[in-house]
């Protein structure tokens, strides 16, 4: 008896569900599509990863244009402010571009899990990004790794591939040839859809070691996490720094969650290293790593210790944010300038972006952030509004004084020509727990060749 | 007074059908929720996008995408079930099963291993490209098998060590595969894996030209658009579930089902009873392993990749819960469970999560739901083993014993017995299974 | 090298101690152990950071003896006191539970503890000043040992020595072994088995605040330290043999040695990025071909 | 008793344990013993606590393996053999302290004792073949009447635990009788039974001995039990025999009434 009711029950509740599921459907057309709040000509992304449509143009929007950033961790701080960079240029230009009305959503890569990027949600993103057809382009992403396993997808889209254009990605071999199969699988259709706005690996690698080289050090020892990002750029690093005329001691990878790092530093410190360089991310363990280097190997100022973007922000030193105060003396190296020293466009940018952040400071990745969404946004105005225009107009690319100055992307969709802050790093030391600009630079073409080659 | 009078009518028509129903069939009647629940399931992508966004608390269903990947881990569920709920071996490390399933499809069905280029079957990849392309159908056949042959060749060492041993060598598994995985991109020189980068991209399932222009099936997943590839995608795990179930259900009924049982139930008096003690247990890892092995092969060629960072404890933990959380051993609980908490932790808890924010929090004080979503799952496992330890819908067997156990059942024993025997004596010294307590 | 390993494997003495007594009493893995360790630990980085005693490098000798020890007996407290709720909340309702549904309690409440810490202290690791001072003690032809080091070797050794006498020589000592033995008879002798019980978790707790403290001198804790260092811990534990507590401390050095040589060695050693296969495919062999440990076949002593 | 049984052809005996020992670390528990048991006889095994009853028990059945000495059954060694493969070579047992499966029903309970009888294989059960189909059905069949031979009407579907206490000893017995034994091991059957359910327990094992080809091995302490059932008796003392023979011969040797006097005061 008891039986009977439950599987009574069980029905109840399934005929409920189906009556408001057929209720629902009905409702539908008055609605009008309330997925997305503001828009209507479009089809919005799930709101599993993205966050409400943005849209506050005339009319309805004919195309949806998707940012791709981790919203979740370390970098949160820079991804909020690229997002809100790129929705201040569509308020600029009143939510056009060219005779399109273009709406704007913000979709997140990372995972609450991982506390940083997940592959499980960039391949989900990827293939939301795909099926939907309103979509147009989509800026992002702020990792290499995730950029990595995006890009193929979005590759073979429907309509031509879809336009992926990156302001941070910096790993080399997602556009330069690396190996027989790097960066071809990328690119499954055969054709080009990814470009960045972002220099790449092989420029940092060598402005890291022409300033080394410098500084008079002689060898260095080489440490990577052995993600894409950290991987890269520390093979980077080891190709210039060898042309450079600086001894390559060693290679290794190190393990981001180990407890610590002694008996690596140990080892490290039998082969007599002048400097160390760490591929890697601030979020990784970054603290202990540099404790135990200092530990072991003595202070930055005795045995250099040189650390690429991926730990270039204050938080490298403060205890309470994984850092160490014994950072202190390390180098840093990023691209692009000190944000003072931006000028012109970038200069009026700065100065009208400043009122959307309630007085933070502009970071340099939302000038980044913004300058890809105008090319991006260039790029539909100048097209028939297909996926493979936009993305044939992209490669056509050429900003003459934009935010990072003059450029043009070239056809693997990296920089070419640049000048202004496009092509400059930044180098800083860590003094008083804080970093200090030391040095702006360009990197030397003989270095990134070298560096490319690894 | 009208309200009244139509509310008795209604009432009356209620219990009429409810009459009605009672009159059918057994079989009819306990076919028919399931048969609703499948429609329901099969249709779900035609009115998934109608469903409105702004409902209290949960806010919408789940969209097409996350749930086939909720499906992909209900199926996990079912499948660690065989290993848990029916044969009662605690296993910390099914995400090893995951990630053996998920590498299968990887290097079967991908550029991995560009030495190479082996075609067969693959549908839409150019004949040029290199590494080994076999047909998605068939790689999630060799990954449910070469899951189970690692489920047998991980059991056949471990199996015969005491329940709390057995779960840290499992364990001890699910962490060394994930760094195998991670660092295995430098064997010898060899790249197996591919490291942190993992393996991607991975073929898209389809069934190719002739059986498109014969029947009409899609030529390849991914190009199919409108309607969107996900709706094969969740069809598929839909088939793939059913098809889990109706297996898990026949295997629970049959003779080695009951052996399982009755090794969860009194291993000592199992053996006793002629059932050969490993042979079945390790069946069970392979069993559990096989549809855990599907299941990540599945969710290699939907993300198209295979990354080291899916293979975390957290998510063995997670499939626990849901076994736990359902009822161990109650294939409809764990099914039930398994859809709430994998909807949760993948939809879920990030709605309601935005909506505890907007309506109950000043936004000075926001939380962040879904990142305590395994704080969540820990109090979901203690709160359920201190006061409703058979789940939310126990196995007949165990809810009955629930009963039995209010009103002090005749047998005072626990619902397992975790030492190979508790008889004097029966792990002697120096034989593996006994620890001298100290 | 070796020396790197001994200090390692102080600190992981003192939490393997906190499973075997446990393990030992209860017969349970308390996999949430790793966790009130990382809890004490990061509660004992707010106690030597500014708010509280605000210790830092250049603090005074006095300051810093002062500071560390009062940190030492407040992180012991509180982990014992972590330790103890977690019994009384969770498994002592499921004394007569089957073994399967505690430890699956257990690992429930390791996401508990682990999550109460990440709601505190968030993602970011965490590490105090370097208040022990780095230089060398001894340097015996290149091979340095620096005080900060020596000085984890300094605390952990009166501890073991104090945690022996006490569960050897104490009344509460001789009621835990009792208990582990047959809880039935230890309560007709009069024990009081849910008391001691408590004792025990609580000494395990206070053991796992003080190793924590000890650990954050050498290095960094973050909300999720505690599960891997848990499992290395407890690997140290059987590898000795479990409910042995020579056992334990022994395989705590054994495996800080085989983590130091296999990270620290220029040969083939695979290295850092292969350390955790190591320690597990010990745990797993230990387990398979030797579940008493090292020292199981002796006669098990202590708790 | 009424009928007298047909002899067996064979005369040797089904079971024989030669110099059989068990050592638990310093402790001897069963010292050298040797014991036979013939075709369809009722054997008795009787001594104080601890007197190494159960622990020889366990060897026969594979529970323990021998420090040293050898079990021949049936003409086969099976010294050391795990249980499984003794179940199947023909010893069938039950356990001093019950052990049936208490969350299975009574038929499941017995169906589980068939386990070693039945062939049907995995992918057998999953698609349901004719074949497997038949043999479940012929199994549950059997098993139902291996119930109602025990005794046991209307509880197929009950749960073990939820039986009587009387109920699960002739249950238990029933699944051992499921494995098919040609002998019958019982550790103290009557354990915990009221006078009555001890009566019917003993009309039981001798209707099992008039119906079925079996020779049973008994361990009990009810010393009426063992003088009632069984034809000869073995007793043991620290682990040695101390006596062997008839009931009447047993009742009244020295060594046992002193064994007995001497310690079971105390258990």
């Amino acid at each position: 008896m008891k039986k009977r009711i439950w599987l009574g029950a069980l029905l109840a509740a399934v005929a409920v569900l189906a009556l408001v599921a057929a209720g629902c459907g009905g409702s539908k057309k008055s609605s009008g599509g309330n997925k997305g709040g503001g828009g209507g000509g479009v089809t919005a992304l799930p709101a599993s990863s993205c966050n409400a449509m943005q849209y506050k143009g005339s009319g309805k929007p004919d195309y949806l244009v998707a940012s791709d950033l981790p919203l979740i961790g370390g970098s949160r701080e820079q991804t909020v402010q690229m997002n809100k960079a790129i929705a201040y240029v569509l308020q600029q230009q009143s939510w056009k571009a060219g005779k399109y009305n273009i709406a704007f959503q913000a979709c997140n890569d990372a995972s609450a899990q991982l506390a940083k990027w997940d592959p499980t949600k960039c391949s989900a993103n990827a293939h939301a990004y795909a099926a939907n057809s309103s979509l147009i382009g989509v800026i992002g992403t702020f990792n290499s790794g995730c950029a990595a396993i995006e890009i193929p997808v979005l590759n073979q889209a429907p309509g031509g591939g879809l336009q992926l254009l990156s302001p941070a990605n910096t790993y080399g071999c997602l556009t330069e040839h690396c190996s027989a199969t790097e960066p071809s699988k990328y690119y499954p259709s055969g054709s080009r859809n990814y470009a960045r706005v972002a220099p790449s690996d092989p420029n940092q690698g060598a402005v890291d070691a022409a300033f080394l080289k410098s500084k008079g050090v002689t060898s260095v020892y080489i440490l990577n996490d052995k993600e894409a990002y950290g991987l890269g750029v520390a093979k980077n690093f080891k190709g210039a720094a060898t042309a450079a005329g600086i001894k390559v001691l060693g290679f290794d990878a190190y393990d981001p969650k180990a407890p610590n790092y002694q008996a690596l530093f140990t080892k490290i410190k039998n082969t007599n290293p002048a400097s160390v360089f760490i591929g890697g991310l601030i979020d990784e363990n970054s603290g202990q790593l540099i404790n135990d280097k200092v530990s072991v190997l003595g202070d930055n100022t005795k045995v250099k210790l040189m650390l690429p973007d991926g730990f270039t922000t204050d938080s490298v030193f403060q205890r309470s944010q994984g850092g160490t105060p014994k950072a202190d003396g390390a180098y840093f190296s990023v691209a692009g300038v000190g944000i003072d020293q931006y000028k012109g466009a970038a200069q009026t940018f700065i100065s009208g972006f400043k009122s959307q952040l309630g007085g933070k400071p502009v970071d340099p990745y939302a000038i980044l952030g913004a300058q890809a969404a105008k090319v991006l946004l260039d790029a539909i105005a100048k097209s028939d509004g297909s996926r493979s225009q936009v993305i044939a107009n992209v490669f056509k690319t050429h900003v003459s004084n934009g935010l990072i100055g003059s450029f043009s992307l070239n056809k693997n969709g990296d920089l070419s020509g640049a000048t202004g802050a496009a092509l400059k790093f930044t180098i800083y030391v860590g003094a008083a727990n804080h970093l200090k600009t030391i040095l702006t630079t360009s990197p030397q073409a003989n270095l990134v060749a070298a560096a490319r080659k690894g | 007074m009208r309200g009244y009078r139509q509310r008795a009518v209604r009432a009356s028509r209620l219990s009429r059908v409810a009459e009605a129903w009672g009159t059918l069939p057994e079989r009819t009647r306990s076919l028919t929720p399931v048969v609703i629940v499948v429609a329901l399931a099969v249709t779900y992508p035609f009115y998934v996008d109608s469903v409105p966004t702004n409902l209290p608390v949960i806010k919408t269903v789940p969209p097409l995408h996350d749930a086939v990947t909720i499906l992909v881990f209900v199926m996990m569920g079912v499948g660690l079930n065989i290993v848990v709920g029916y044969a009662g071996l605690l296993d910390l490390g099914y995400v090893a099963f995951y990630a053996i399933g998920a590498y299968t499809a990887g290097w079967l069905a991908s550029g991995q291993f560009e030495q190479v280029k082996v075609h067969f079957g693959a549908v839409g990849i150019p004949s040029s490209a290199t590494g080994i392309h076999i047909s998605i159908w068939l790689v999630l056949l060799i990954a449910a098998v070469v899951t189970a042959v690692g489920g047998i060749l991980i059991g056949l060492p471990t199996l015969r060590l005491r329940g709390d041993y057995l779960a840290i060598v499992t364990l001890g598994f699910g962490e060394i595969i994930p760094q195998f995985v991670r660092n295995g991109d430098e064997l010898h020189g060899f790249d197996l894996t591919h490291g942190t980068f993992g393996i991607s991209p991975i073929d898209p399932p389809g069934f190719g030209h002739t059986l498109n222009s014969a029947i009409g099936l899609p030529v390849r997943y991914d190009e199919s658009f409108p309607p969107t590839p996900d709706r094969l995608f969740f069809w598929t795990i839909l088939a793939l579930i059913l098809l889990t179930l109706f297996c898990s259900m026949r295997l629970r009924d049959s003779r080695l089902g009951r052996a399982w049982i009755a090794i969860r139930e009194d291993e000592t008096a199992a053996g006793a009873m002629g059932i050969p003690l490993m042979r079945t247990k390790t069946w069970a890892y392979a069993g559990g392993a096989f549809f855990g092995g599907i299941a990540g092969a599945y969710i290699a060629t939907f993300n198209s990749g295979a990354f080291p960072t899916q293979f975390d404890f957290n998510i063995s933990v997670f499939l626990l819960c849901m076994v736990i959380l359902g009822g161990m051993g109650s294939l409809w609980g764990v099914v039930v469970a398994g859809t709430i908490l994998a909807w949760l932790n993948f939809d879920g808890l990030g709605n309601i999560g935005s909506w505890i924010n907007t309506t109950l929090l000043p936004s000075s004080h926001q939380i962040d739901v879904p990142k305590y979503s395994f704080g969540i799952y820990g109090i979901i496992i203690v709160l359920m083993m201190l006061f409703r330890p058979t789940g939310l819908i126990p196995e007949r067997r165990r809810k009955r014993e629930i009963e039995e156990a209010t009103h002090g059942g005749p047998l005072d024993q626990p619902l397992y017995e975790m030492r190979g025997a508790d008889e004097p004596g029966a792990g002697e010294r120096g034989e593996p299974g006994k620890v001298p307590r100290g | 090298m070796a020396l790197i390993g001994l200090t390692t494997g102080a600190v992981y003495a003192l939490v393997a101690l906190g499973y075997t007594l446990v393990y030992g009493i209860l017969q349970l893995i308390n996999f949430a152990h790793g966790d009130v360790f990382a809890l004490s630990g990061l509660f004992a980085t707010t106690m030597i950071g500014g708010a509280v005693f605000g210790l830092t490098d250049t603090s005074t000798t006095l300051g810093v003896v002062g500071g560390l020890t009062a940190t030492f007996v407040i992180a012991a407290v509180f982990g014992a006191a972590v330790n103890s709720s977690i019994e009384f909340v969770a498994y002592r309702r499921l004394r007569s539970a089957p073994r399967l549904a505690v430890l699956i309690t257990a690992v429930g409440m390791s996401f508990i503890v682990q999550n109460i810490s990440l709601a505190i202290y968030d993602v970011n690791a965490r590490s105090i000043p370097p208040l022990i001072s780095g230089h060398t003690v001894f340097n015996i032809s290149g091979v340095v040992y620096t005080w900060d080091a020596f000085f984890v070797v300094l605390v952990t050794a009166p501890v073991l020595v104090l945690l022996t006498w006490l569960v050897k020589s104490t009344r509460q000592g001789k009621a835990m072994r009792a208990t582990s033995q047959d809880p039935e008879a230890a309560a007709i002798m009069g024990i009081n088995v849910n008391r001691t019980i408590s004792f025990t978790f609580a000494l395990a707790g206070a053991l796992a605040g003080i190793g924590a403290t000890l650990y954050l001198v050498e290095f960094n804790i973050r909300y999720d330290t505690g599960f891997t260092l848990g499992l290395i811990a407890f690997t140290a534990a059987v590898l000795g043999g479990i409910g042995n507590l020579t056992g334990a401390v022994l395989g705590a050095i054994l495996i800080g040695m085989i983590q130091a040589f296999n990270e620290g060695l220029s040969w083939n050693a695979p290295g850092t990025a292969w350390t955790k296969s190591i320690v597990f495919g010990i745990l797993i062999a230990i387990l398979v071909f030797r579940p008493e440990g090292l020292l199981g076949e002796r006669t098990p002593e202590g708790a | 008793m009424s009928e007298p049984a047909p002899t067996p052809a064979k005369n040797d005996d089904l079971l024989v344990a030669m110099s059989v020992r068990k050592e638990f670390g310093g402790l001897l528990a069963v010292n050298d013993l040797d014991f036979a048991i013939p075709q369809r006889a009722i054997v008795s095994l009787i001594g104080p606590n601890g007197a190494g009853k159960t622990t020889f028990f366990n060897m026969l059945t594979g529970l323990y393996k021998p420090t040293a000495g050898a079990v021949i059954f049936d003409g086969h060694d099976v010294t050391g053999k795990p249980p499984h493969t003794i179940t199947k070579a023909g010893i069938g047992r039950t356990f001093q302290n019950i052990r049936l499966f208490p969350q299975m029903t009574a038929l499941e309970n017995v169906l589980v004792g068939m386990h070693s009888r039945l062939k049907g294989g995995i992918l057998g059960s999953i698609f349901g073949t004719p074949r497997v189909r038949r043999e479940e059905r012929e199994a549950s069949e059997k098993a139902r009447e291996l119930l109602s031979f025990a005794g046991l009407r209307r509880v197929d579907h009950e749960l073990a635990e939820s039986l009587s206490y009387g109920d699960q000893r002739r249950l238990e017995v029933a699944r051992a009788l499921a494995t098919e034994p040609k002998l019958l091991l019982l550790d103290e059957p009557t354990a915990g039974m009221n006078p009555q359910e001890t009566v019917a327990f003993l009309d039981f094992v001798s209707k099992l001995r008039e119906q079925r080809t079996i020779a049973i091995l008994l361990i009990e302490h009810d010393m009426k039990v063992v003088m009632g059932a069984s034809e000869r008796v073995t007793v043991l003392d620290y682990g040695e025999k101390i006596a062997e023979g008839t009931p009447h011969e047993i009742q009244h040797d020295e060594r046992v009434i002193e064994a007995y006097l001497g310690k079971a005061a105390t258990g």
